[in-house]
């Protein structure tokens, strides 16, 4: 045999040889050269293709953090942070991390549609040259009669509305969110426009600080640009140089908030008394004789009675003394005056001591101070709200038009928004979500989600630099939806081709400021990066003091029954992120549940009214109850409650609806000077109603609180 | 040479010296021990007869049996982590520790499993020594089976009869299992 | 010294009273082996109406509340059962090791009073072993039934997938599976090895089905020297071989347990404690089989005695009190060592919100037995004995469930702690509960529920003796 | 395989003192890894299929009082309790990344691995979770990573498909992994940047320096399962 077997056979033979192996393995012969291994290894381990990032703006808040949206296959799939972004350093919260759910939301308006009875889910649908008719038919009427409802995202469709209304003689757009409200923003702007003389959100250094106070700032979760600022208390805490020495902070806040939380000290103090401590704080420094400050503010100090503030405010004295020694040893100390002390009807006197303080420890303009933002910051306080709801009452509104923002459900409901509501003749809502304010629309023009469209958002509050954060479509649209400055273009003759042309015109001075070439070159650069921004930042140049009060009204405390009431948004944000199944199911990070609405009480409070963990409660306010399940939370004043807002949704999708309670129901819609909600002066009753409902919580009640 | 007649000499359960006996007869006559078998109802012992001990290779098969499963069990242990070595918990990949758990459940699986195997084999292969059964064995009656030439038909009828068995003339091999 | 000995078989006339309180005892009261054939074939043949009520109840059970139950959450998820992060284990494992327990009463009533010759033993040996057969039959189903993804069970099977991956042997999930594989068979050989006799009484007995079925099962049984020479080695070499694969097996399943590195869990003495408590669980069950056998069975009156109670109760008080001394050990030992998270566990054993169920253990394995079976006249009294051993169970299921779900309630961080409620496994236990006795019931008009040559065996072997002036009971070494 | 250099020992450092517990860490793992939600009644009753969870705890008594937040997930143990126990290797380790694998293909469901895990880090898909995800939303699953049917374990895995993707990219350039340059997605979305990964092979790493801190500890370290997360002590407790 052997010999017979020639070279040629045996290559034949060989060759059937594989074939047969190949064919029995079912590999071709390739599989000679792959490494045999049993699913030890995933399917996670091979590289199935390339990804396509996208630099487009989070518009989840108005912070206008930068996002790269990674896609694949035309999917967007998931939304990172921008490294480059000066506001968010490739840091993203909760929030932006689903927006790809809120895109791929089921539940999404998907073509424009005519409602013919308001407040009714069902609806008929529009082409979107109807839409475009009946736009266009609502803006050619009486300017007087039109109202725009913005939310308070500071970006193209606001600087639009506002051209628009200009050019048309109609009332100025309201820009307004409930984030705004929550934080008191406008109180904010005014103060900084009464100290420094600009009407701008004023820029916190947190990462050059050695000591913040913090009063009712709730920086690391929800106010005015809460990754930038847990950017900056990460570099904070972990300094290097020049100060090689761990940031030190100060919380004053009836309840303990996630920022309290991280704070070195907290003091629960009575709710309104922030600006009496910071006066008590600046007498205690200028009798310490550690710090120079101007006259004026020494002059004002004078008056202050510590004791008495110590007493109101629930804080002991010698806490006050000790903190007047931390603050005369810093360096670099900063005081935030945050929203939980602005809401409230001292708030502007509030924040005027809070930025007093700052100046008079010299903290303007310095490296871990008070800084300006370039952009001019045009939120609207409530009062603007007010005026639209009282013309609404009038009958003097034919057409509301409503973009970005969910009034019926942010507003407090005693301001009457729904009634008002019902004396227009026509809404027309631009929501891409079937929100409880388009529900009573009588059109919904869709616009795109986010991620599908172009615009800008302008960076008002993240950092002190002049920044445009860009937005780009990330995928194609998914429905037949339309931006809705393309549809107000075409509806209003505005002399722009579409969205993408208002933006670049919107731009030119940007491009100018950018240096480069030609727009073209700009526009690309503007995309790819994400936006763009300068690298120095303004700083005010002078801090005018003769508006900070020389007293501060101590609140009233509350009653032997009655409670303050604190409502904090979440990671909800306005609520517009109840239907993002995976923020319900982000553990609210101080009390842990998931996918509800809670009250916190403390145990003592609880204790005595007989209230049990999972019991729930009335809150009765003069403005009207809601029902939610108590969480005994060991770390609030006892003579406060508080809930957190963002659920109790009654539309917005099947993940939000039905579920938790809107707190926007029981708060009173108490003003304070410059027209902002005083949300932290109401006042609720406490009733258990003998019910009980678990909460949905990844801690063990029983391991953390050692209770079965 | 002629088939010899095979016989049954029944005794009731309590004669169980008559029937010691009466295979003392039976020996006498010439009928050698591997032409007798005893069947019973009840275990007795062969020494209660006077007979023969049989011999089982059960034992064996048993520890044949034990020895597949030991190495088995090596094999388990020590060679498949080297077909395929996966490292879990930082441990080695043949651990001597855990092996014996293994090694000693397979070396009793083996042992059970064939000694049973044995039991099986050795009932349902075919037996040397008269067959023939009657029912009245589960009875607990004592069966002295032999064959015998048809010379000694006579002799042996009488000496059996006066010990007081019940002679079952040409006991019939009956089908009792499925082939 | 001469001794005047009578043989039983032959029935003694001018009986005095001594005599006839010995003939209480059923070495004692000897019948002919025909009539023994006779009562257990009408024994196993003779059924009632409520027999067969009882039967088609159960069945419906099973078909509902085990194969319906497991099949709908086969189709639906796991979910279904009340277990959670961190309880990943629950009353699925809880029923396993129930089973798995009772499975020890065959073995240990069987082969260790064989091993040891305790004559009681005779007329029951049968019916343990059918409970370790059956026990282990619906224990077996729980690691099946607990399994995420029961559907690819057999890759624990050691035999190498199609990249030659094999088990992985350092799992006690899969020495679990070699050991109930090797229990589930040998004890199945076991049971059966010792029926081969009386399959072939019964097929002589019988025609039709029954008749063909022994036949095919009796293997061809003559009852010659050689067919019992054999089956007296086979059954020497699996009662020794039997006890140490029987301690093997709940000493795996205790390992599961205590080669983890959950507080509580992790413990040198669990291997023994498991085992006790399962001859314990597992010999409370033979005596509630027994009791209503006893009451249900035709003629089992006469087979099963208050003596066997007795003797099965002194039993029992022994192993309370050895169960009683391991559960202290374990105890005194986890809690002295002051690891905090032990001492955690420990502490909602016995005083969480399910308390309740460590008390109860405590007082239906020890206290209830302790205050009664040393009493003779307890232990002869068929219902209280039904009564204490039910709730032994009882103590022994609670036993289990404190070990398992209880203790992984409260692990190491108590941010993670989470209380445990069965769902869908209680009515797939009580589906498997119910598997057994209808099994059981089945079994008892099919197999005979007692191994009559061995009773006559025994019968046979025992004897009055006069030794000086009394009679004695004795027995023979006739073996 | 073994016959590869050993670099990229990954690990894991978390400074407690920069975390504040705001969950992003939570959110930007289940967004990354597919990981479905559960529904109010599951996740109340321990069902979460959360890989990274943030353990708050209290210390002190009101007004004194302060939360201390601990991220934990699966610590990728060079002596994994899991691994061992499991009866088909569905739960390995992987030699090349030292980190712990879940094989989700082999996974059979016997959940002894997340009984031995003493950090709680398992989550067991108890229901079909992922099919219960609506269209479109399951558009934007990312398709690095398995969707889990239910019946088997899942867990944290370092972003194993963000380890692989970058070092086949180094590897197509020609060089070596850079410090930095693969982050899983917690530590991409840390706001504070309190998560820190990267090579503990290399010691000039970012993370292996942070390791060295003198406030470093690992959790339950009594267990001697060798994890590769350490965590820096938090409240102002320096040393270096």
């Amino acid at each position: 045999m052997s010999e017979k077997l020639t070279r040629r056979n045996f290559l034949k033979l060989t060759g059937l040889g594989i074939a047969a192996t190949a064919v029995l393995t079912g590999c071709g012969p390739a599989s000679r050269y792959v490494l045999r291994r049993p699913y030890t290894e995933m399917p996670e381990y091979s590289q199935i293709g390339k990804s396509t990032y996208y630099a487009t703006a989070c518009r989840e808040c108005p912070a206008g953090c930068g996002m790269i949206m990674r896609t694949f296959e035309g999917r967007a799939i998931k939304a990172e942070g921008n490294p480059a972004h000066p506001v968010n350093r490739g840091k993203l919260c909760p929030r932006g991390l689903t927006a790809v759910q809120g895109l791929y939301n089921p539940d999404r308006y998907k073509t424009p549609v005519r409602r013919s009875r308001r407040g009714d889910a069902r609806t008929e649908a529009l082409s979107w040259d109807e839409a475009i008719e009946i736009v266009r038919s609502a803006l050619n009427g009486d300017p007087q009669r039109v109202a725009f409802y913005l939310g308070l995202n500071a970006d193209h469709v606001f600087d639009f509305v506002e051209e628009l209304t200009r050019t048309k003689g109609m009332p100025a757009p309201v820009r307004f969110g409930a984030l705004g409200m929550f934080e008191a923003r406008a109180t904010l702007v005014e103060a900084a426009r009464q100290v420094f003389g600009k009407a701008t959100l004023p820029f916190f250094d947190l990462a050059d600080a050695d000591l913040v106070l913090s009063f009712g700032a709730n920086f690391l979760e929800t106010w005015l640009s809460p990754v930038a600022y847990s950017r900056a208390f990460g570099d904070f805490r972990r300094r290097g140089e020049p100060l090689k020495k761990r940031g030190y902070l100060v919380a004053f806040e009836p309840r303990l908030s996630l920022t309290a939380g991280s704070a070195d000290e907290w003091y629960p103090l009575t709710p309104g008394t922030e600006g009496a401590v910071a006066m008590a704080l600046g007498k205690l420094l200028v009798e310490s004789g550690a710090v120079r400050m101007p006259e004026m503010l020494e002059n004002n100090y004078r008056g202050v009675n510590v004791e008495a503030v110590a007493q109101a405010a629930g804080i002991p004295q010698e806490k006050l003394e000790h903190l007047a020694q931390l603050i005369a040893r810093a360096e670099r100390p900063l005081f935030l005056p945050g929203g939980g002390a602005l809401g409230h009807a001292s708030g502007l006197e509030n924040a005027l001591q809070i930025f007093a303080l700052n100046v008079a420890l010299g903290r303007v303009g310095q490296p871990g101070g008070v800084f300006l933002i370039a952009g001019e910051e045009k939120a609207d306080s409530l009062e603007s709200v007010q005026t639209l709801i009282q013309r609404m009452q009038a009958g003097e509104v034919d057409t509301l038009f409503i973009h970005g923002a969910n009034p019926l459900f942010e507003l407090p409901k005693s301001l009457g928004f729904e009634q008002a509501l019902s004396k227009v003749r026509q809404v027309i809502s631009f929501a891409t979500f079937p929100d409880e304010t388009s529900l009573f629309a009588d059109y919904v023009f869709p616009d795109h989600s986010p991620l599908e469209g172009f615009g800008y958002v302008r960076v008002l509050a993240g950092t002190p630099r002049f920044a445009i954060s860009a937005a780009q479509p990330v995928v194609v649209p998914l429905y037949d939806t339309r931006a809705t400055v393309d549809v107000l273009i075409a509806a209003s003759g505005l002399p722009y081709t579409d969205e993408v042309d208002f933006i670049q015109q919107k731009l030119q001075p940007v491009f100018q400021r950018s240096g480069a070439p030609e727009l073209a070159t700009f526009w690309a650069r503007f995309l790819q990066q994400g936006g763009y921004w300068e690298d120095v930042g303004e700083s005010p140049d002078s801090a005018d003091l003769s508006t900070v009060p020389a007293k501060v009204l101590l609140p009233e405390r509350a009653g032997e029954k009655t409670f303050h009431l604190v409502v904090y948004p979440t990671q909800m944000g306005d609520g517009s992120g109840a239907n993002r199944p995976w923020l319900q199911e982000t553990p609210d990070p101080m009390t842990t549940v998931m996918w509800n609405t809670w009250v916190e009480i403390n145990p003592k409070t609880a204790e005595e009214l007989g209230i049990h963990n999972d019991d729930i409660v009335r809150l009765v306010s003069s403005a009207g109850q809601i029902e939610a399940v108590a969480y005994l939370y060991p770390a609030i004043r006892p003579d406060t409650v508080a809930v957190p807002f963002g659920q109790g949704h009654t539309a917005l999708g099947r993940f939000a609806e039905g579920r938790g309670v809107n707190p926007a129901e029981v708060i009173q819609s108490l003003t304070n000077t410059v027209g902002d909600l005083a949300v932290g002066d109401t006042k609720v009753r406490l009733e258990p109603t003998g019910k009980r409902r678990p909460l949905s919580r990844l801690e063990s009640k029983s391991g953390v609180y050692g209770e079965h | 040479m002629p088939r010899d007649i095979v016989h049954l000499a029944l005794f009731k359960e309590e004669q169980l010296n008559e029937a010691a006996e009466a295979i003392q007869v039976l020996r006498e006559m010439g009928i050698s021990d591997h032409e007798i078998s005893v069947i019973s109802g009840a275990p007795l012992q062969e020494k209660m007869l006077g007979r023969p001990m049989t011999w089982t290779r059960i034992p064996l098969i048993g520890i044949s049996g034990a020895l597949v499963g030991f190495l088995t069990a090596l094999f388990f242990n020590f060679g498949t982590p080297l077909l395929y070595p996966i490292r879990v918990g930082g441990m080695a990949f043949q651990t001597i520790p855990t092996s014996f758990v293994t090694i000693f459940e397979l070396t009793m699986l083996g042992l059970l499993i064939s000694t049973f195997i044995g039991v099986f084999v050795e009932t349902i292969s075919p037996s040397y020594g008269p067959q023939g059964y009657d029912e009245r064995i589960s009875d607990g009656y004592i069966g002295v089976l032999f064959s015998a030439p048809a010379e000694l038909d006579a002799r042996m009828h009488e000496a059996l009869t006066a010990l007081g068995a019940e002679i079952v003339h040409r006991a019939e091999a009956k089908k009792l299992w499925l082939f | 010294m001469a001794v005047e000995a009578k043989s039983l078989s032959t029935p003694i006339h001018g009986v005095d009273d001594e005599e006839a309180e010995l003939r209480e005892q059923l070495m004692f009261d000897p019948r002919p082996r025909e009539e023994l054939n006779r009562m257990v074939m009408e024994s196993m043949v003779h059924t009632t109406p409520r027999y067969w009520a009882v039967v088609a109840f159960l069945a419906v059970v099973v078909l509902v509340c085990l194969f319906g139950a497991w099949g709908y959450m086969i189709a639906t998820g796991i979910g279904l059962a009340g277990v959670r992060k961190p309880v990943y284990w629950g009353v699925f494992i809880v029923t396993f090791v129930f089973w798995i327990g009772i499975s020890h009463a065959g073995t240990f009533v069987s082969a260790i009073l064989r091993v040891f010759k305790a004559e009681f033993r005779r007329p029951f040996t049968r019916a343990a072993e059918l409970m370790t057969t059956f026990g282990l039959a619906a224990g077996a189903l729980y690691p099946l039934i607990h399994l995420g993804r029961v559907w690819v069970f057999y890759w624990m099977i050691p035999y190498p997938n199609a990249r030659w991956l094999w088990p992985n042997f350092r799992s006690p999930l899969v020495w679990d599976f070699l050991a109930i594989t090797t229990y589930l068979l040998s004890s199945t050989i076991y049971l059966y090895l010792p029926l081969i006799p009386d399959l072939a009484m019964a097929r002589d007995r019988t025609k039709g089905w029954r008749h063909a079925v022994y036949k095919a099962l009796a293997l061809g049984w003559r009852g010659t020297e050689a067919e019992w020479a054999r089956l007296r080695k086979a059954i020497t070499i699996f009662a020794f071989a039997i006890i140490p694969v029987m301690f093997s097996v709940h000493t795996i399943v205790s390992w599961d347990f205590a080669v983890s590195q959950t507080p509580v869990w992790n413990s040198t003495i669990f291997g023994p404690y498991f085992i006790v408590g399962a001859i314990l669980s597992g010999v409370s069950a033979v005596v509630t089989i027994l009791v209503i056998l006893r009451a249900t069975l035709k003629h089992m009156d006469y087979f099963i005695r208050k003596e066997h109670l007795d003797a099965l109760g002194k039993l029992l008080l022994v192993f309370s009190m050895a169960w009683a001394y391991f559960f202290f050990n374990d105890y005194l030992v986890s809690w002295y060592g002051g690891y905090e998270a032990v001492r955690k566990v420990l502490f909602f054993h016995s005083s969480g919100p399910d308390a309740w169920i460590w008390w109860s253990m405590i007082v239906f394995n020890v206290v209830i037995p302790w205050l009664t079976l040393w009493n003779r006249r307890i232990r002869r009294t068929p219902w209280v004995m039904l009564i204490i051993t039910l709730l032994i169970n009882v103590g022994m299921y609670f036993e289990r469930y404190t070990i398992v779900p209880m203790t992984l309630a409260h692990q190491r961080f108590p941010f993670d702690w989470g209380t445990y409620v069965p769902r869908i496994e209680i009515i797939i236990s009580i589906g498997t509960l119910a598997l057994f006795i209808l099994l059981y019931m089945l079994a008892s008009r099919f197999i005979p529920m007692v191994p009559v040559w061995e009773v006559r065996e025994g019968q046979e072997a025992h004897m009055i003796r006069q030794i000086g002036k009394a009679r004695v009971p004795t027995v023979s070494e006739l073996e | 395989m073994a016959e590869e250099k050993q670099t990229g020992r990954w690990g894991m450092v978390i400074d407690l003192d920069v975390c504040t517990g705001c969950n992003a860490c939570v959110t930007a793992c289940a967004m990354e890894n597919n990981i479905p939600w559960t529904g109010e009644e599951d996740a109340g009753y321990g069902r979460g299929m959360h890989w990274i969870r943030v353990q708050r705890y209290w210390e002190g008594e009101y007004p004194d009082i302060s939360p201390h937040y601990q991220p934990v997930m699966c610590q990728q143990c060079g002596r994994a309790p899991c691994e061992p126990v499991c009866p088909v290797f569905a739960t390995v380790h992987s030699e090349e990344q030292q980190i712990n694998l879940q094989v989700y293909n082999r996974c059979i469901g016997t959940r002894y691995c997340a009984n031995n895990c003493p950090y709680i880090a398992r989550s067991f898909n108890w229901f079909d979770y992922s099919q219960q995800i609506p269209t479109p939303m399951n558009y934007y699953l990312n398709p690095n990573v398995t969707v889990r049917r239910r019946g088997v374990m899942e867990k944290c895995t370092f972003c194993v498909q963000r380890i692989y993707e970058g070092q086949e990219r180094a590897k197509a350039e020609g060089r070596a992994v850079r410090d930095g340059e693969i982050v899983p997605a917690c530590a991409q979305a840390c706001p504070t940047d309190a998560i820190i990964f990267g090579d503990l092979s290399d010691p000039d790493s970012r993370v292996s320096k942070a390791a060295r801190n003198q406030r470093r500890y690992t959790l339950l370290e009594e267990l001697g399962t060798e994890p590769k997360v350490t965590y820096l002590k938090g409240e102002g407790t320096y040393g270096g």
